[in-house]
């Protein structure tokens, strides 16, 4: 079933990089949630899928029932999503003070600092 | 008193929610209720509040009932292949005051039969709805005001 | 948005999220959970709050900047990381007395950094974008 | 797992994902970003119904809770959304922002 | 007691960071506290480095989960050493700060993120693990955002667009690439991946160290993807560029040295045409770059890429000679480069500018500073006996024992432009006279002439003394260079009592245990 | 200002070159002594001091003229501002120079050798408010500078050669080096170091461009010193390199040509200053050209010109300085009648003058009969080409005595002041005239002990080394030297009609500084194009170009990728159908007509994204994943709000996004590919083993996730919690600088 | 037979997801289709959250399924409410029938 995903990491992959080279600075940003969001995917499809067995232990055991959930991964893509998120955050309101302040949300125009170089 | 309650009620979700029943997690939910209370203060302009169990069941069998059926009209209407109904938007005029009442009988409204709770009136005095079967407007609104709006009544004042 | 029936379940609703929040900080070592959801819950209860009534009403009833819970949280991590030194063991190593240890402590650091963090940004946005 | 709850399973995990579809539909079809609001409203109860379906599939009741979240923050961005189509008409500029 | 001196370089500029941030209504207490800090982290630094060196390989496991299971911080010389150069950063940066961002609304966030962005450099030097490292790098990622956009202009936020647009682009291959990682080995100890990555099929493991590459090299500043650093950087506040300069690209640098030592063999990955090329052509862009520019931070900034490549180039020869030469030019760099920003920073603070048609006559007004900059200046530009010439000796000798001729005559063509460049900065703000359209310069008071001119004066002298005490220098770097291509000390000692690298790896090509 | 240098330090200055001169001399016990102290071991590099005939030479020219420099400075330099600082590069110089002269290491030379180029640089540039000299300096720095790399390169090839840096060690294996394939670089490299520093064509041009500087350091650096630093190199290194069968042509054919290139040039000067750097040229080729031929006669030859040229030279130019003082200016024929007020200045130059031109018994006399000696040995061409250029050498003295001085005053001339009651103008060059008879009439002996004999032998194991007369009776080159002196007579007569013609010819060649100047604005000019190219400002495409990048670096790989592994289908149809979902909604963000519409679609991402990670056992991850992502879409819903409609943005066109798409497209494959591949084989769970095992007992914890989150990988967490708060300051930073910025331009209006 | 009781509960609920879905893309305006997506999708999630908790009959699945009945039953009609009102700001067209 890994196969399947590795399919749709690919095209968010590409539907992401396509819209982090548009010229919109908000659509670079929608890019950059998708591609957020397929490499996280990528990691958890790295870490191999399991199906319906979270990584619990029950109140009863010392172990998780066999065939548990490979939980490095996720813990990794907990720590990947909420300093994505933390990214996106600044780079979504700098892109706002960024249209504000340079009239423009065009990325191409955004050319103030190497003006006469 | 009523605020105490609802803490209260709150210890009991809280307890219900960990699936555990002692002291020392009704008191941890009791203080997280409190905390939670404190920072939100609900209901600062409260009415007195009466405790109408049995009317309150009422309300909630009438409310069940009149959710079911409006649902099925609503699939009919979905399933078959022409549009029956005649839409339009009416105002319905109040007789509940409080920001509880209004919007317990606005939800009421949405969640029953061809009626849709659109917006209130800054001066609180009638309520938008979108009426989905609304061949006599008048209908409707007596609908609403005998069958949701004075059981609301019934619960909430003495 | 001023809406009286908006507002008044927002209230409702935000309490709730509240509770449900402590709620999944506290158990989320046993189950899915823990500081960062727990944090995030709270952020969007009082994003409705927010929403409902306005930034100034919500940083009235939170008292403290948030900005302020974000450094205690931050504090209070760092605490739990260096709390072990003291007793010869590596940084952020767990000590428990029964069941509570300072995994949780940290948990509960992370918890305040993040609602700190994201009300912040939260509460900035919209004051600063109005 | 028996026949019954089997067969009911699968007829749910088709149904929502056709729901799923259906409100896909809307959500690209629009035409107005109400439209567009609705169908993900929509889609989000549906996945709480996915959500609830799959813990009965799966017997992992810790999921519940992912179905509760949801609910939490699909109204919230409901409500986002609304306010959003509140202030385009209130200042009265035509779909603001949008084109990109 | 091992755990202190390797947490401290993280766990103080944090506290710092924090405290910094909650005085922030007093600039006085603020500043008194990031002084505090800096210095207490320098101390701690010192003592790091003077363990290291009587013990030997320092490692502390976090929450006592050994490695590969958990976390570990692992000191060696080369970590060890780059902490220390970057508490002296820290210390001269702090200090300069105190003047140069005195009258900014911000003042003690700038502090605090300061702070932080020294723990993610530092947290960067000391860890072994690769997430730990990708998260070292988003702490600093984040904060060098921060910093970025603090009052910013009408620039800065353009700049700052840039810079964070590219940026991210790195930050994710880099994700990317921890994730396949991951999923091809098992592990994220860099010391416990040195075996598994070799048992990894070729092609996998290229790949693989190709995103590495590319993630790092943007870092570094690398040809061809430097772009983000001339497009932001210049319009910076002095104290933060210097601090920037200094330190993000080296850290970029950094990891590529540790990555493509303990973790993938740098000859075994394939990519070592392809470096000693980007090597080259970063050297060469980077100080055409420079050569046509007029502002000091403009031309410093691409400086930054080309001297980058001179330490790509050490890297990419990958022999001892070549590393420690590598290593060498990147703790010669840190300083000078600082101190140069540093020095443009007071001059532009005087004079209101930093184009160089509009200063002059610096060498009448103020001849020590003349004499301050001359000393980084022809660092920068290796003339010896400053610690520049040793770094680019060592490369220079390195690559022609390897045959590597032409990447030697760039180096040297690039040196050249380098005296091309500093004795433009030098002709065109000392020598020549002030121009008559030009602002009269800002008084300055005693006291902060002094705060800008104690930390010139400190890091100039530390040039100086690398210069002139090559050999310890070089010692510590060539120890750091041996132990990089023979990682097996530092894998046993992270790694301590776990079975032979053998034995792992048969459980990794084995199937997984029940 | 300039009156309040501290007599102190002027006088450490004088002083110190003269106790340096002392003591050089009285550690010096012929042959050769050696110094050592350990410096930087590891690279091979000692502070060792050599102490033989040819650094003991060069060292006590270097002290002593220094000494005279120095004491001439101090009067001459008397109204420049900043003297001071002046003396002070002047005495760092000859610090410089002295450790170049006597390092017996390699690398230990090379670094005093930059010491030299840098310290110059301070001292020609010293008037730097004039934009020329600012320029020269430039211009010697660059031009000696390339040439120092060059050496450098040529000197670790030699040191790695002979396995050492020691001069000393790399001389005694002489020959034995030549057969390594490094020999003829290295020869090369080092030629074009030293040929660069003594200004050899085609690099000559630097020299007179030096003469920007003030006149003290034209007598130091031009006469004796930094010049010929590079000849002290080849002389040092006569005995590695002179086994090489390039030596002999390339050293005489470019000292040859230069000795007569450069005198010609010196011809046509009006300037006196510009001609006697022209002709400190002519001296350096023919001292290149000597050690070129390397035989006995020339080594001897050569050093002979070494002492007689440092001394006349750098007195003339004192003369000149004098000149100018007196007058303010340096052109000859606004010269005349000098003799009234320069008196002893004149009788310097007389004498300096008659040692340039080679009259018997000065010290160039002397030099010049062994030069056409040493010539002659190989034939005429090369003693033919040294006549011509000393016969120029001749009608230049004849000028520079004759036009200021001898001439009677006239009123065209330039009005003259009277400088000689300031003793220290006239006593140094005055020394220097007298050392230039002295030496040749009663020192010789004396000299050749001291230094011809010992130095000779350094350069050559095989020097049969003659002593050394004035007067070894009537013969070839005898007659030579007369010839030289008639022409030189003739050359002078008829200078005011061979100069025009002579211009000419001349202004129709390419000029050195010209063709300099060329090459540095084509540098600039393709700096400044390849910057615009690579830093042109266009986000959109430094983007495209990071992606490319990232394209070729996995597209190079992917092609080895085949085989593929094989597809395992165990698939659920709810798999698919929500990995179509997703992939449907994917295309929705791309395709949206409006921002909102692919903010809606982001969200629907979201929960499908939460519906993958519930159904692949993350509850953890699923929740975190839906509360982020809901709040994105709730940040971006209330930022969007407030942008205004006239932020529309034209895209790409067309074909610049069709290759995005290429890109991107490429770039989705790799990744696919390379994950596919990956999860293809078996993964090692150790770790999470590990995890799983200690979760509960150690971790005291029963999900697992959460706690490698707060304990086995805590510190990740701690990072990231320190990343959130960041990232919340740096956005209240954000936000609040348009309305700082506002607020503090408000206070500046009012 | 308590399987029999679920099953039932799951496809009922199903349908009526099912139904509100084809509602909200078939009915010819936005006010109905919030008719649509209000009522029948908060019956049809209740449902299929009665039927987890009648599977489980475990206390804290059944407090999860009641919690989140009662939180539908909260936020979906404010929900539409709000979007009510900003059509209705916006003079959204109402559709009006056939006559
Ligand atoms: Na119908
Ligand atoms: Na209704």
């Amino acid at each position: 079933m890994e196969f399947l995903w590795c399919l749709v990491v690919g095209v968010m992959t590409t539907c992401g990089v396509f819209l982090m080279l548009e010229r919109h600075i908000v659509r670079f940003l929608f890019g950059m949630i998708l591609i957020s969001s397929a490499i996280n995917l990528a990691i958890f499809v790295a870490g191999r899928l399991t199906r319906g067995n979270p990584p619990l232990i029950a109140s009863d055991a010392l172990l998780p029932a066999a065939g548990y959930a490979n939980p490095v991964p996720q813990a990794l893509i907990l720590t990947a999503i909420v300093i994505g998120f933390g990214l996106l955050l600044f780079t979504l309101l700098l892109a706002y003070r960024a249209i504000k302040e340079l009239g423009t949300a065009d990325m191409d125009k955004m050319h103030n600092t190497e003006a006469g170089q | 008193m009523n605020l105490f309650l609802l803490n209260i009620l709150l210890a009991f979700g809280w307890m219900l929610l960990n699936g555990d029943y002692g002291s020392i997690d009704f008191t941890i939910g009791f203080l997280v209720g409190f905390f939670a209370l404190l920072l939100t203060e609900p209901f600062r302009n409260k009415p007195n509040y009466g405790r109408k169990f049995w009317a309150a069941l009422k309300l909630l069998a009438v409310f069940l009932y009149k959710l079911l059926t409006s649902s099925l009209q609503v699939v009919w209407d979905v399933i078959t292949p022409t549009h029956l109904s005649h839409p339009a938007i009416i105002k319905v005029p109040l007789a509940v005051e409080s920001d509880m009442e209004i919007m317990l009988l606005a939800n009421l409204v949405s969640l029953t039969p061809g009626s849709l709770t659109l917006d209130v009136s800054a001066d609180r005095r009638y309520l938008t709805v979108h009426a989905m079967f609304s061949q006599n407007e008048q209908s409707v609104i007596d609908d609403i005001k005998t069958t949701l709006e004075r059981r609301i009544l019934e619960v909430t004042r003495d | 948005m001023s809406s009286i029936i908006f507002r008044t379940s927002a209230h409702i609703v935000t309490v709730l999220m509240l509770v449900f929040s402590v709620y999944l900080l506290l158990r989320g070592h046993n189950n899915p959970g823990g500081g960062f959801i727990g944090g995030l819950i709270v952020v969007i209860a009082f994003a409705l709050l927010m929403l409902a009534e306005s930034p100034d009403y919500v940083r009235e009833r939170l008292v403290y900047s948030p900005l302020a819970f974000a450094g205690f949280g931050v504090v209070l991590a760092l605490l739990a990381g260096v709390l072990p030194l003291f007793f010869g063991q590596p940084f952020l190593t767990g000590l428990w007395l029964g069941k509570i240890g300072s995994p949780l402590l940290f948990d509960v650091g992370v918890y305040f950094a993040v609602l700190g963090s994201v009300l912040t940004i939260l509460l900035n946005v919209e004051e600063e974008l109005s | 797992m028996t026949d019954v709850m089997a067969f009911a399973i699968n007829f749910a995990f088709a149904g929502l994902l056709a729901s799923l579809a259906l409100a896909f539909i809307r959500l690209c079809k629009g035409p107005s970003l109400a439209d567009r609001v609705i169908a993900l409203d929509l889609i989000a109860f549906i996945s709480i119904g996915f959500i609830g379906v799959f813990t009965i599939y799966s017997n992992a009741t810790a999921f519940m809770d992912i179905a509760i979240t949801l609910a939490l923050v699909a109204f919230l961005s409901t409500i986002a959304f609304a306010r959003f189509i509140m202030r385009v008409s209130l200042s009265r500029a035509d779909s603001s922002g949008e084109k990109s | 007691m091992t755990q202190w001196p390797l947490v401290l370089p993280v766990f103080i500029p944090l506290l710092t960071a924090t405290a910094c941030a909650f005085s922030f209504r007093s600039h006085k207490l603020s500043s008194v506290i990031s002084w505090a800090g800096a210095l207490a982290n320098l101390c701690v630094a010192l003592l790091l480095i003077q363990r290291v060196i009587s013990q030997g390989l320092l490692v502390t496991a976090f929450g006592d989960w050994q490695a590969p299971f958990g976390i570990v911080f692992v000191a060696d010389l080369l970590s060890a050493s780059m902490v220390l150069i970057t508490a002296i950063i820290g210390v001269a940066i702090v200090l300069y700060s105190t003047t140069d961002l005195r009258s900014k609304p911000f003042y003690a966030i700038y502090h605090s993120f300061i702070h932080v962005l020294l723990a993610g450099v530092m947290g960067s030097f000391l860890t072994g693990d690769i997430f730990n490292l990708y998260v070292f790098f988003e702490v600093m990622l984040i904060t060098s955002f921060g910093l970025m956009v603090i009052n910013a202009n009408r620039q800065q936020v353009d700049g700052a667009v840039k810079y964070v647009v590219l940026n991210l682009i790195s930050t994710m291959v880099f994700l990317l690439a921890i994730g396949l990682l991951y999923g091809a080995t098992g592990t994220l100890n860099m010391a416990d991946l040195n075996a598994k990555v070799a048992l990894l099929p070729e092609t996998t493991m290229m790949l693989i160290a190709g995103l590495f590459l590319f993630g790092f090299a943007i870092k570094a500043s690398a040809f061809p993807v430097f772009s983000w650093l001339p497009a932001s950087y210049h319009h910076l506040p002095s104290a933060i560029v210097a601090l920037y300069a200094a330190l993000l690209t080296k850290v970029g640098v950094y990891a590529l040295i540790r990555v493509f030592t303990v973790v993938f063999d740098l000859v075994d990955s394939g990519y070592q045409p392809l470096l000693i090329i980007i090597a080259g052509l970063t050297m060469l862009t980077g100080v055409l770059g420079a050569a046509s520019q007029f502002n000091i931070k403009r031309i410093l900034s691409f400086h930054i890429i080309s001297q980058i490549g001179y330490m790509l180039m050490g890297l990419a020869i990958y022999t001892p000679l070549a590393i420690t030469g590598a290593i060498f030019y990147i703790i010669h760099h840190i300083i000078v480069k600082a101190n140069l920003f540093l020095i443009g920073g007071f001059l532009q603070r005087r004079q209101g500018s930093d184009n160089l048609r509009e200063l002059g006559g610096a060498y009448q007004s103020m001849p020590w500073l003349a004499l301050l900059f001359l000393i980084p200046a022809f660092s920068l530009a290796g003339f010896p006996p400053l610690s520049g010439f040793w770094g680019k000796f060592l490369v220079i000798k390195a690559s022609l024992q390897t045959d590597a001729y032409l990447l030697a005559a760039t180096a040297l063509f690039v040196s050249l432009m380098t005296i091309y460049s500093m004795t433009k900065i030098w002709a065109e703000a000392f020598w020549k006279p002030l121009p008559d359209n030009a602002a009269a310069p800002i008084a300055l008071t005693r006291l902060e002439n002094c705060l800008y001119i104690v930390p010139i004066v400190a890091l100039a002298v530390i040039t100086i003394l690398i210069g002139l005490l090559a050999e310890p220098v070089y010692q510590l770097a060539e120890t750091s260079a041996i132990n990089l291509l023979n990682p097996e000390r530092y894998i046993n000692a992270v790694l301590g009592n776990m079975p032979e690298p053998g034995q792992i790896s048969v459980l990794a090509a084995g199937e997984s245990q029940p | 200002m300039q009156n309040r240098i501290p007599k102190l330090w002027l006088a450490f200055c004088v002083l110190l070159p003269l106790a340096i001169f002392l003591l050089v001399g009285a550690s010096y016990k012929p042959p050769e002594s050696l110094l050592r102290w350990s410096w930087i071991p590891s690279l091979g590099i000692d502070f060792s001091l050599r102490f033989d005939g040819l650094s003991i030479l060069f060292a006590s020219l270097i002290s002593g003229v220094g000494f005279l420099v120095q004491l001439y400075a101090v009067a001459y330099m008397k109204p420049y501002k900043g003297r001071g600082a002046f003396h002070l590069y002047l005495t760092l110089f000859m610090l410089a120079m002295l450790g170049l002269v006597l390092a017996d290491n390699l690398l230990l030379m090379f670094v005093f050798w930059e010491l030299t180029t840098l310290t110059s640089y301070l001292l020609i540039g010293f008037n730097h408010e004039q934009e020329g000299s600012r320029k020269n300096a430039l211009q010697a720095m660059l031009v000696t500078g390339s040439g120092g790399l060059a050496l450098l390169a040529g000197l670790i090839m030699l040191g790695e050669m002979a396995g050492t840096y020691s001069i000393s060690a790399i001389i005694t294996q002489g020959a034995a080096l030549s057969q390594h394939p490094w020999f003829t670089p290295s020869m090369l490299l080092i030629l074009l170091g030293a040929g660069t520093k003594s200004a050899q064509f085609p690099f000559h041009f630097w020299l007179p461009g030096a003469m920007a500087a003030p006149t003290p350091v034209s007598a130091y650096l031009h006469s004796s010193t930094m010049v010929k630093a590079g000849v002290y190199l080849l002389a040092r290194l006569l005995p590695v390199y002179g086994h090489s069968a390039l030596w002999f042509p390339l050293l005489c054919g470019a000292g040859a040509f230069t000795a007569l290139w450069c005198a010609i040039q010196a011809y046509r000067q009006t300037d006196l200053k510009l001609m006697l750097a022209f002709s400190t040229n002519v001296i350096l080729g023919q001292l290149v050209m000597l050690i070129g031929i390397g035989s006995s006669y020339a080594v001897t030859a050569a050093l002979l010109l070494i002492a007689a040229h440092s001394f006349y030279k750098a007195g003339l130019f004192m003369v000149v300085g004098n000149i100018d003082k007196a007058t303010g200016t340096r052109e000859y024929h606004e010269l005349a009648g000098l003799r009234a007020v320069l008196a002893i200045s004149f009788t310097a130059a007389l004498v300096t003058a008659a040692s340039k031109a080679g009259l018997p018994p000065s010290f160039g006399f002397l030099s010049k009969e062994y030069l056409y000696k040493a010539g002659l040995e190989f034939g005429w061409l090369l003693s033919a080409t040294m006549l011509l250029a000393n016969a120029i050498m001749v009608a230049l003295a004849l000028l520079i005595v004759i036009k200021p001085f001898l001439r009677p005053h006239h009123d065209k001339a330039a009005a003259m002041k009277a400088v000689e009651h300031n003793q220290l103008l006239w006593l140094p060059p005055i020394i220097l005239a007298l050392l230039s008879v002295i030496v040749p009439v009663a020192l010789l002996n004396w000299y050749q002990g001291l230094v011809i004999d010992p130095a000779a032998k350094v350069m050559l194991a095989t020097a049969q080394v003659k002593t050394v007369k004035l007067w070894t009776g009537i013969n070839l080159p005898l007659l030579l030297s007369a010839a030289t002196l008639l022409l030189g007579i003739v050359l002078y007569v008829v200078y005011p009609r061979l100069k025009p013609w002579l211009d000419r010819v001349m202004s129709k060649l390419p000029s050195g500084p010209a063709v300099y100047q060329q090459l540095l604005d084509a540098v600039v000019k393709l700096a400044s194009w390849q910057t615009r190219l690579l830093q042109h400002g266009q986000l959109t495409q430094y983007s495209l170009q990071f992606f490319l990048v990232l394209l070729a670096f996995l597209g190079t790989v992917l092609w080895q990728l085949f085989p593929l592994p094989p597809i395992d289908w165990d698939l659920k149809y709810y798999d698919i159908i929500l990995a179509l979902f997703l992939v449907i909604a994917t295309f929705a963000v791309v395709k949206a007509p409006t921002l909102l519409t692919a903010v809606a679609a982001l969200g629907t991402i979201g929960f499908l994204t939460t519906l993958v990670f519930l159904v692949y056992s993350a509850p953890d991850v699923a929740k975190t994943q839906l509360l982020v992502e809901t709040l994105i879409v709730v940040f971006i819903a209330i930022v969007l709000r407030h942008l205004s409609a006239a932020n529309t943005v034209p895209r790409h066109s067309a074909l610049r996004r069709l290759v995005h798409a290429g890109v991107a497209v490429g770039i989705g494959i790799s990744i696919s590919l390379a994950l596919w591949i990956i999860t293809a084989a078996p993964l090692n769970q150790e770790i999470s083993e590990f995890y799983a095992q200690n979760s509960v007992s150690g971790g005291k914890g029963r999900n697992i996730v959460n706690v490698i989150l707060v304990d086995f990988r805590a510190f990740d967490t701690l990072g990231e919690i320190v990343v959130v708060v960041i990232a919340a300051l740096a956005t209240v930073a954000v936000l609040a600088g348009k309305r700082i910025n506002n607020m503090v331009a408000d206070r500046e209006h009012s | 037979m308590m399987d029999w009781v679920v099953a039932s509960c799951l496809i009922a609920g199903v349908l009526f997801s099912f139904f509100s879905a084809l509602g909200i893309l078939r009915m010819p305006d936005a006010y109905i289709r919030m008719h649509s997506s209000t009522k029948a999708g908060t019956i049809g999630i209740g449902l299929i959250m009665v039927a987890a908790a009648l599977h489980f009959q475990d206390i804290s699945v059944t407090s999860r399924a009641v919690g989140i009945i009662a939180f539908l039953l909260m936020t979906a009609p404010v929900a539409a409410q709000l979007l009510g009102k900003s059509l209705l700001m916006n003079k959204y067209k109402m559709w009006r029938g056939h006559d």
